[in-house]
């Protein structure tokens, strides 16, 4: 039986920067009756992978270990943040000279980390735990003839048998979650690429571009939407949008939480949409 | 008079101090918002927009608020009651013994017709409003030895100020005592104020004083005849209407009878009056200090509270900005409400660099804003700068209402502009002109990495295909990735296989990587790809905090 | 709080992506058997992309066949142990038509002669028989029998790929050629096939490489290219190509890993899934499989056990030593999950020829499984070891699939054939019947 | 073709002794039926001994190669790593040949210096842990391509003259004197004659070959070493087994690889030599013994050489306690007599120079000459044509340059397009051909892990392009090509190499279908 109450982890981005993927996620999961449990955690690590992979895989640590305490999976909404946790626990499992040094840190504060935490992100919670068929039971407005192209976010997804999500090379969990509010998920070549941002400030250019290969393909595929499921992804469609606001009604991205919220009949300011951001 | 001269400079360092410090929230310039901005011009910006912001139909509500959070400190009051208490208890003590005690001159006859300061209620809150401030700072002081996860970040300055207020308020406290006690000070008031009555009458007085009043005096025998009646007469005759029992100064008395054995001496000594220059003078230095210390936060915090009315600092005009980034750098009390709440804090725990903390990083930025002096200390600063995830949450626990999350981003730009750009783009060419620090390495350390990149084995299985390279998404949107990205991920294998390691630093593929996985992803032989190129990152990061000479002793 | 393995149950287990494993999945789906496949992909990016049947037969003689069919037919007679032997002609026919039926409705159209291979050109300017070949490469037969003047186009940055050398190569077969360098659209510097290929699936690049290709034309009655035209819409990009140039377009394969091999990877990744083949790609099979009753009880992962699979029947296509199906260290040879006995020669002196291009070709290509009429693996006795594992593909024993030509062929027919006789085992048990 | 020497071999001691000869003002021709270093001097370990190997089968020999060792380092630095050498004793080792092993040093003069077994595991941690005994000497790293490529470079810049493809196939012989020189060229089966005043045979193995053609009868014993050269360098030096020489007991590093050797069989020709899978084996329990390591590196390559041993009358004792020190010989001597042909051979790398030097002391003789010897005192120039096959250097000279239209055409050594350039202008120059082989031999190229999968075609399109090869030639190079790296390949596939060797074979043979070349298709 999958547990109904999970230990929230929005990471560090969602309430500064997109505050409406927190209030769209909170609202979808207490319309399907999944508890969330709020405690104060840390940096996922990610940002600081970069620079110091022990101190990144600290950071990690100690979320997953405060989520034992608490007797409770974690549940994130950010796909950066899921992989970065879920890249932690494979590196310390795989290095006890890490894991010593980070549970030794991790003892002032009375925690440990251990193998067996759970980990989960928003999709495999709402295809796996809750289950397709008990959305589509509750599916009161499907958004029929919508073309949705899924956008798979990287750190979620790769490596494969670090993080697994799903297929690396052929996931379906993301399309199945798009049919299942009604919707059709368009087939797009560059789905399972990179949107760009994480070098966003190194390499604004570079960026854009690797965004802009994506858009077009999806147009091209006849996509009415993207859907995204991470923050950094979303934030990313955001930048252009800011950029480039003309764009914006060819091929806007929207938070698969606030397709779903719509779906199941939420009004539009508990998913953190403008009226006019309706699709 | 000395003391009254004292008083002066005191107080007009006090002032100067004070106009110094506000004339600096004009001056100073965090976030180069205020670029080519003279500060007489920012000052009348700042003045034309006064009325505005006064005028603004939400100030006012808004102030009733922060009026709540500045009075009463709601704010901290939410996140923690004890801590609640022991500032308030600071805070209000101080305030308030200032206010009836330091200038009883002046307030005193507002509230009373016939003010004295040994009478009750005086006497009692004296001692009340002294123990609110003992407690608070013995309370801190408990606090800052025990209670937090980074207990080494309490800077001296902090322990300085704590020790001032104590000074104060014990030598305050020894004083009465001490007056209590002094046969000197009753023999002087007997002289003043009886002249040469009727020795008996002075002598019922003495036995009344001695025994109801705790004065030192000796009792003598004889004297003992006497119901007392007398001395509680003459008492109220000449005493009373300045006098009230000391038994109320609840924390003088006691200790004036502890110290009853060496009142002769300490009254032959006449240490009430040392006492007093002492906690003149400490009273005095810290009316002088107050806008050069955190005490200056007493002015700053309101002001801020109040500024923060106007919404936050990048919403408001450009003009006002370096001017409110300031007066949040004087708002901070360094209570480091911000570091428990940090979320990058625990990366201080393996790079023991305190500017990753919130609270310490604002002294850096405070040292950015005064001196500019690309050091090793501003090094240290960006380190800990791009650490930060900006996610805000220190903005939010702020008990003095700073604009943490907007500082942050300013001093970035600053830095960025002294040569201390983020980590991803400190390569040999501009790490040269910058000097370095050595945080990232002190000694005791976890291996930073899992070694891939030293171990043959990690690349043996290579069989040179270039599915790396070709499913790259960087590679694949650059239009020439030899010009765009130097090498390309498969370069950069072949350069570890071949121990050239070196080579790979400082290739701009290094860091435009955008970690997708898709090269180890797709590897047919499982070669880690993305995993030694992040490995290679956080390889080029620890030397860019090394000096050059500790890179050459490495590679050496 | 302990976190077990997930277990799920399946009827059929494919284990290997390869041509093969990619194949089973494919017939067996399409036989609607329940299928879970599990492997790394990547070999399929290796694949030339060309569906070789028979080339050659006898190797030392280095025969070369027009009609496959007649090859096999001869094959089949001289090497009773070859699969294709235990296949059969008609079972192969069926493989071949059924693929490559599957391929033209998945937008990845193959043409071939019923009767006869094929020829296309290699990135070395040599000729390389085949039998189907994608609908891109299928001008150049016509072309070389009437040797029109032709245009050959390459780019500068795309290494190992010369139009010159191909012309040179060709020149006493095809006098008729010319080449020309132009740069590729929008990109300059190193060029990778994938990268070129993606490209080109932008109307723009397509508009400008046309553009480019145009003044260049002359007389020339076709125009040949390096294969980067498209990978998911390769037949988009190539019939726009041949409208805006007005000649037949072909296309020249590149150096593997090429973009032919990788527009089949992504149509099996793209349609196993829908066809409801539950693909778990990036994982492995670990060694040594345990049994419960009928079923195989397997942990699939990466480096650790991700999931357990219970499997009624098992068709293992995991490919050979690149594969890692086989794997050999300095002294023998041995099948990597299960353990299988592997025919091999007797010791590692005997594996390879001192020549690497010895007429004969290298004894270890014959090493691999033996299996019986069922396709089960046998050991030395020739007794089946598990009454429900099949094998197919490169990994089987008997067979030289590069020196002969026949990888294709063999890898589809040999997943037929295992998946035919899966489905008869899987057919008399109990659960199939009631379910 | 006329010349005062011509000497036949190109290996080092035909090159140095080019050199040296330029050196005294003499003119000369070299010719090599193939290549530069195609015989034992490109088949050997590349390792300038510190003598300590030779101390007990011959100690003026040792002592010999120890006085050449320090020159060589003053001298031509350029083509030596000094790293240093370790003798070590694995438990289990000959213990009277350990305790005589400081004493046997110090009588050849050369120095050893004791190490404890922990000492020496500190210095190179990939030592066994059973390790007994270890002495440091002064064993250094030689490249002798180099070697002999700039050796060659020197006398060419003086006037002497290379012929390459170019095999002695009889000697006209009149009045006890050699007058001509018949040469075939191997590619294009032309022939010519040269005139010279002295012929040296410095052809090392094929020494008895050569003096046959002018009917004179040397014994020549082929010794045949195999080595393997492994994917990455393993340990900074020298690592020799304390034991009386024997196979497997020598690790040289030299630049980002290491080569592990070697083996020593008697072999009837020194023409169809190959690295045998039981040597392979062999060499690596040997070898693992010292460095456990060594029993699951990558093997990247196998090759072997012949060493040319003058034969005694011990036909069947162990190869390796025949001499080596060199042997000189002078044919106005022999039967019949030519007093204008001398041959010299056997010897080691580490003394190719004082052989040039004594063969050249006795040219100048015959020739009536009394110019001194150079080569002891100047040091050996540097020319570009030789450092292309340094590993490492490509790529850092290739990151350094940052041309972004200079592309790697061999991934694996880094070899970009700039540097076949240069070889194509340098082979040109020496009037030869740019082949695949060539410039494989000039270069890291194939050398790599890939073995010449990828880059083999690569560099044959790049040479197509540049116009260097015509119609199916280089198909033909190609396969040539591959056949030359498949000779070293062959031992050492299992594990990753089979696999790499498998994809090797898919696109060569399974799409290129290079076996057919020269067969009736269809």
């Amino acid at each position: 039986m999958a547990p109904n109450t999970y230990l929230y982890f929005p990471g560090c981005k969602i309430t500064p920067f997109l505050p409406q993927y927190d209030t769209a996620t909170r609202a979808v999961l207490s319309a399907l009756d999944v508890r969330l449990d709020h405690t104060e955690l840390n940096c996922c690590g990610y940002p600081m992978r970069h620079q110091n992979l022990a101190a990144s895989v600290l950071a990690a640590a100690r979320n997953l270990a405060i989520a034992d305490r608490e007797g409770m999976p974690l549940l994130t909404p950010c796909q950066c943040c899921y992989g970065q946790l879920k890249q932690a626990a494979y590196w310390l499992g795989e290095n006890a000279a890490l894991r010593d040094f980070v549970n030794g840190q991790l003892k002032a504060e009375g925690l440990l980390w251990h193998r067996d935490i759970p980990v989960r992100h928003l999709l495999s919670v709402l295809a796996e735990d809750i289950g397709l068929a008990a959305i589509r039971a509750r599916v009161s407005r499907p958004l029929k003839g919508l073309q949705v192209a899924a956008h798979y976010g990287c750190h979620a997804l790769r490596p494969g048998h670090v993080v697994q999500l799903d297929n690396p090379l052929a996931p379906t969990i993301f399309e199945n979650l798009i049919t299942a509010i009604g919707a059709t998920a368009v087939e797009w070549p560059l789905r399972l690429e990179c949107c760009g941002n994480p070098i966003w400030e190194k390499n604004p250019t570079l960026s854009l571009k690797l965004m802009a290969r994506k858009r077009e393909d999806a147009h091209a595929a006849g996509a009415q939407v993207l859907a995204t499921a991470c923050t950094y992804c979303q934030l990313q469609f955001d930048t252009v949008r800011d950029a480039h606001p003309t764009e914006t009604e060819s091929l806007p991205a929207r938070l698969y939480s606030q397709l779903l919220g719509l779906a199941l009949g939420l009004p539009h300011d508990s998913l953190g949409l403008a009226g006019s951001e309706a699709v | 008079m000395l003391t009254s001269n004292v008083a002066t400079i005191a107080l007009g360092i006090c002032l100067a101090g004070t106009a110094w410090r506000i004339s600096r929230w004009f001056r100073s310039d965090i976030g180069s918002e205020s670029d080519g901005l003279s500060t007489g011009r920012r000052l009348a910006a700042y003045g034309r927009a006064l009325p505005r912001i006064l005028a603004h139909p939400r100030f006012w509500p808004r102030t009733r608020i922060f009026l709540w959070e500045i009075v009463l400190q709601g704010h901290l009051l939410q996140q923690n009651r004890l801590r609640w208490a022991m500032h308030m208890a600071m805070c209000y003590g101080v305030l308030l013994l200032v206010l009836l005690h330091a200038l009883d001159d002046w307030t005193a006859p507002v509230f009373f017709a016939d003010y004295y300061p040994t009478l009750n209620p005086f006497r009692w809150l004296r001692n009340f409003f002294a123990f609110l401030v003992l407690a608070g700072v013995l309370g801190t002081a408990i606090r800052h030895r025990t209670h937090t996860r980074f207990k080494r970040i309490r800077s001296n300055a902090d322990r300085l100020i704590l020790l001032l207020l104590a000074v104060i308020i014990v030598s305050g406290i020894l004083l009465e005592s001490s007056q209590i006690l002094s046969v000197s000070v009753f023999e002087e008031m007997v002289e003043d104020y009886m002249g040469d009555d009727d020795p008996d009458e002075v002598a019922a007085l003495r036995h009344y004083w001695a025994t109801e009043m705790g004065a030192a005096l000796p009792v003598r025998a004889d004297e003992r005849m006497d119901d007392g009646a007398a001395g509680q007469m003459a008492h109220e005759a000449y005493c009373a209407s300045c006098h009230s029992r000391p038994q109320t100064a609840f924390l003088s008395y006691p200790i004036s009878r502890l110290l009853k054995p060496v009142a002769g001496m300490m009254d032959a000594l006449r240490i009430d009056n040392w006492l007093w220059t002492l906690h003149y003078l400490a009273s005095c230095l810290a009316l002088a200090c107050l806008p050069f210390s955190k005490f200056f936060h007493l002015l700053a915090t309101p002001v801020n509270l109040l500024a923060r009315a106007a919404g936050p600092v990048s919403d408001g005009p450009r003009t006002l900005r370096a001017a409110r980034r300031a007066l949040g750098l004087d708002a901070c009390t360094h209570c480091g409400v911000c570091t428990e709440h940090c979320s990058v804090a625990p990366f201080f725990q393996v790079i023991p660099n305190p500017s990753i903390l919130p609270s310490e990083k604002l002294l850096g930025v405070k040292r950015l804003a005064a001196t500019r002096a690309p050091d090793v200390e501003m090094a240290l600063l960006a380190e800990g700068s791009f650490t930060c995830t900006l996610c805000g949450r220190c903005t939010r626990w702020c008990p003095s209402g700073i604009d943490l999350q907007d500082l942050w981003q300013a001093s970035r730009r600053d830095l960025i502009q002294q040569g201390f750009p983020p980590f991803y783009e400190q390569d040999a060419a501009t790490a040269s002109s910058v000097p370095r620090a050595s945080a990232s390495t002190l000694p005791g350390h976890p291996p930073l990495s899992l070694g891939l990149t030293d171990r043959p084995e990690t690349f043996w299985a290579c069989v040179q295909c270039t599915t790396c390279t070709s499913v790259c998404p960087v590679v694949a949107a650059s239009d020439d990735p030899r010009r765009d990205l130097d090498l390309t991920p498969q370069q950069i294998m072949n350069l570890m296989r071949l121990q050239l390691k070196e080579k790979a630093f400082g290739c701009r593929m290094l860091w435009d990587c955008v970690t997708c996985y898709q090269c180890q992803e797709h590897c047919p032989q499982n070669v880690k790809v993305a995993d030694v190129l992040y490995e290679l990152r956080n390889e080029a990061c620890r030397r860019a905090m090394l000096s050059p000479q500790a890179i050459a002793a490495e590679s050496s | 709080m302990k976190t077990v393995c997930p277990e799920i149950e399946c009827d059929l287990l494919v284990i290997g992506t390869g041509m093969a494993g990619m194949a089973a999945a494919l017939f067996a789906a399409q036989r609607g058997i329940d299928t879970v496949q599990v492997g790394m992909t990547g070999e399929l990016n290796f694949a030339s992309g060309l569906l070789d049947l028979l080339g050659m037969h006898p190797v030392a003689k280095a025969q070369i066949w027009s009609d496959p069919w007649e090859g096999i037919a001869q094959l089949i007679h001289d090497q009773p142990d070859h699969p294709y032997a235990r296949i059969g002609v008609d079972t192969i026919r069926a493989a071949m038509e059924t693929f490559i039926g599957f391929l033209n409705t998945a937008a990845l159209p193959y043409r071939c002669h019923a009767h006869q291979n094929a020829q296309v050109i290699t990135p070395v300017g040599t000729l390389k028989t085949t039998y189907a070949r994608p609908e891109s490469m299928a001008w150049i037969d016509r072309a070389l029998a009437n040797r029109p003047p032709c245009l050959l186009v390459d780019f500068p940055g795309l290494r190992g790929f010369s139009a010159h050398q191909i012309k040179a190569v060709l020149h006493e077969r095809w006098p008729d050629l010319r080449t020309a360098r132009l740069p590729f659209p929008g990109l300059t510097g190193e060029l990778q096939t994938e990268r070129m290929a993606r490209r080109l699936e932008t109307p723009v690049a397509r508009a400008q490489l046309a553009d480019a290709i145009r003044p260049q034309l002359g007389d020339a009655r076709g125009v040949g290219l390096p294969a980067v035209l498209g990978i998911a819409r390769t037949q988009l990009v190539f019939t726009e190509l041949q409208q805006a140039l007005d000649v037949p377009v072909f296309e020249i394969p590149t150096m593997l890993p090429a973009v032919t091999g990788l527009r089949l990877r992504e149509c099996f990744e793209r349609q196993l899934p829908q066809m409801g083949v539950r693909a778990r790609y990036q994982q492995k099979i670990l060694p040594t499989p345990s049994l419960a009753g009928d079923c195989f009880i397997l942990k699939a992962g990466g480096e650790l056990p991700e999931v357990q699979v219970r499997a009624r029947a098992i068709v293992l296509a995991s490919g050979r030593f690149f594969g890692q199906g086989l794997h050999a260290d300095r002294h023998a040879i041995r099948e990597t999950i299960f353990n299988l006995p592997v025919h091999q020669p007797a010791d590692r002196s005997q594996w390879h020829r001192k020549e690497l291009f010895h007429d004969e070709g290298h004894p270890i290509h014959q090493a691999g499984l033996c299996i019986d009429t069922q396709f089960r693996p046998v050991d030395a006795q020739g007794r089946c070891v598990y009454p429900n594992l099949f094998a197919a593909g490169s990994i089987l024993a008997h067979q030289d699939w590069i020196r002969q030509k026949c990888g294709s062929g063999l890898a589809i027919a040999s997943a037929y054939a295992a998946v035919q006789a899966c489905q008869a085992v899987l057919g008399q048990t109990p659960q199939a019947a009631t379910a | 073709m006329e010349t005062q020497v011509l000497i036949i071999g190109g290996g080092v001691t035909g090159t140095g002794l080019v050199r040296d000869l330029a050196l005294r003002g003499v003119d000369c021709i070299l010719v090599e039926k193939q290549d530069l270093n195609a015989g034992a001097s490109g088949g050997n370990h590349g390792l300038l001994h510190s003598g300590a190997r030779y101390i007990a089968s011959d100690p003026a020999a040792a002592a010999e190669c120890h006085r050449e060792n320090l020159l060589l380092k003053k001298l031509a630095p350029h083509c030596i790593e000094d790293t240093g050498g370790l003798f070590v004793a694995v438990a289990g080792d000959d213990e009277a040949y350990i305790a005589d092993f400081p004493q046997m040093c110090s009588a050849c003069g050369i120095p050893a210096r004791p190490l404890t077994p922990t000492e020496a595991r500190e210095r190179e941690p990939a030592l066994s842990d059973r390790i007994i005994a270890a002495y440091a000497v002064d064993d250094a790293a030689i490249d002798p391509f180099k070697l002999s490529l700039d050796n060659m470079a020197a006398g060419l810049q003086r006037g002497s003259q290379l012929l390459r493809f170019s095999q002695v196939t009889g000697f006209e012989t009149h009045a006890g004197r050699i007058r001509s020189v018949q040469l075939r060229n191997t590619l294009t089966g032309r022939e010519t004659h040269v005139r010279a005043d002295v012929v040296v045979n410095a052809s090392g193995a094929w020494a008895g070959q050569v003096a046959a053609l002018a009917g004179i009868d040397i014994r020549i014993r082929y010794s045949k070493g195999s080595l393997l050269v492994t994917h990455h360098r393993i340990g900074q030096r020298v690592i020799n087994r304390l034991r009386k020489a024997t196979d497997g007991d020598i690790l040289v590093p030299g630049g980002t690889v290491s080569i592990l050797g070697t083996t020593s069989e008697r072999c009837v020709s020194p023409d169809v030599i190959y690295p045998e899978i039981h040597e392979v084996d062999h060499i690596i329990d040997e070898g693992s013994a010292m460095l456990p390591v060594l029993a699951n590196t990558r093997y990247i390559r196998a090759y072997c050489g012949v060493r040319p041993l003058i034969s005694s009358d011990d036909e069947e004792g162990d190869d390796r306690s025949v001499s080596r020190g060199f042997a000189l010989i002078d044919h106005a001597e022999s039967t019949p007599g030519l007093d204008n042909f001398i041959t010299i051979s056997g010897g080691k790398l580490t003394t190719f120079r004082l052989m040039a030097e004594k063969t050249a002391d006795q040219v100048c003789r015959r020739l009536g000459l009394c110019q001194p010897c150079r080569t002891h005192m100047d040091p050996l120039p540097q020319t570009g044509d030789a450092r292309w096959t340094e590993p490492g250097l490509t790529p850092s000279l290739w990151i350094r340059q940052n041309d972004p239209r200079d592309m790697l055409l061999c991934e694996c050594e880094m070899v970009p397009q700039s540097v076949v350039d240069q070889l194509v202008a340098s082979i040109r120059k020496q009037g030869g051909d740019p082949s695949l082989n060539a410039i494989g031999l000039r270069s890291r190229i194939g050398k790599g892990p890939c073995q010449g999968t990828f880059c083999s075609q690569r560099l044959a399109a790049y040479l197509y392009d540049r116009g260097e090869l015509e119609q199916d030639q280089g198909l033909r190079e190609l396969r040539s090509f591959m056949e030359k790296r498949w000779r070293g390949q062959q031992p050492l596939l299992w594990d990753i190499s089979l696999a790499q060797a498998e994809l090797l074979e898919a696109m060569h043979s399974g799409v290129f279908g290079l076996e057919q070349l020269d067969k009736t298709q269809g």
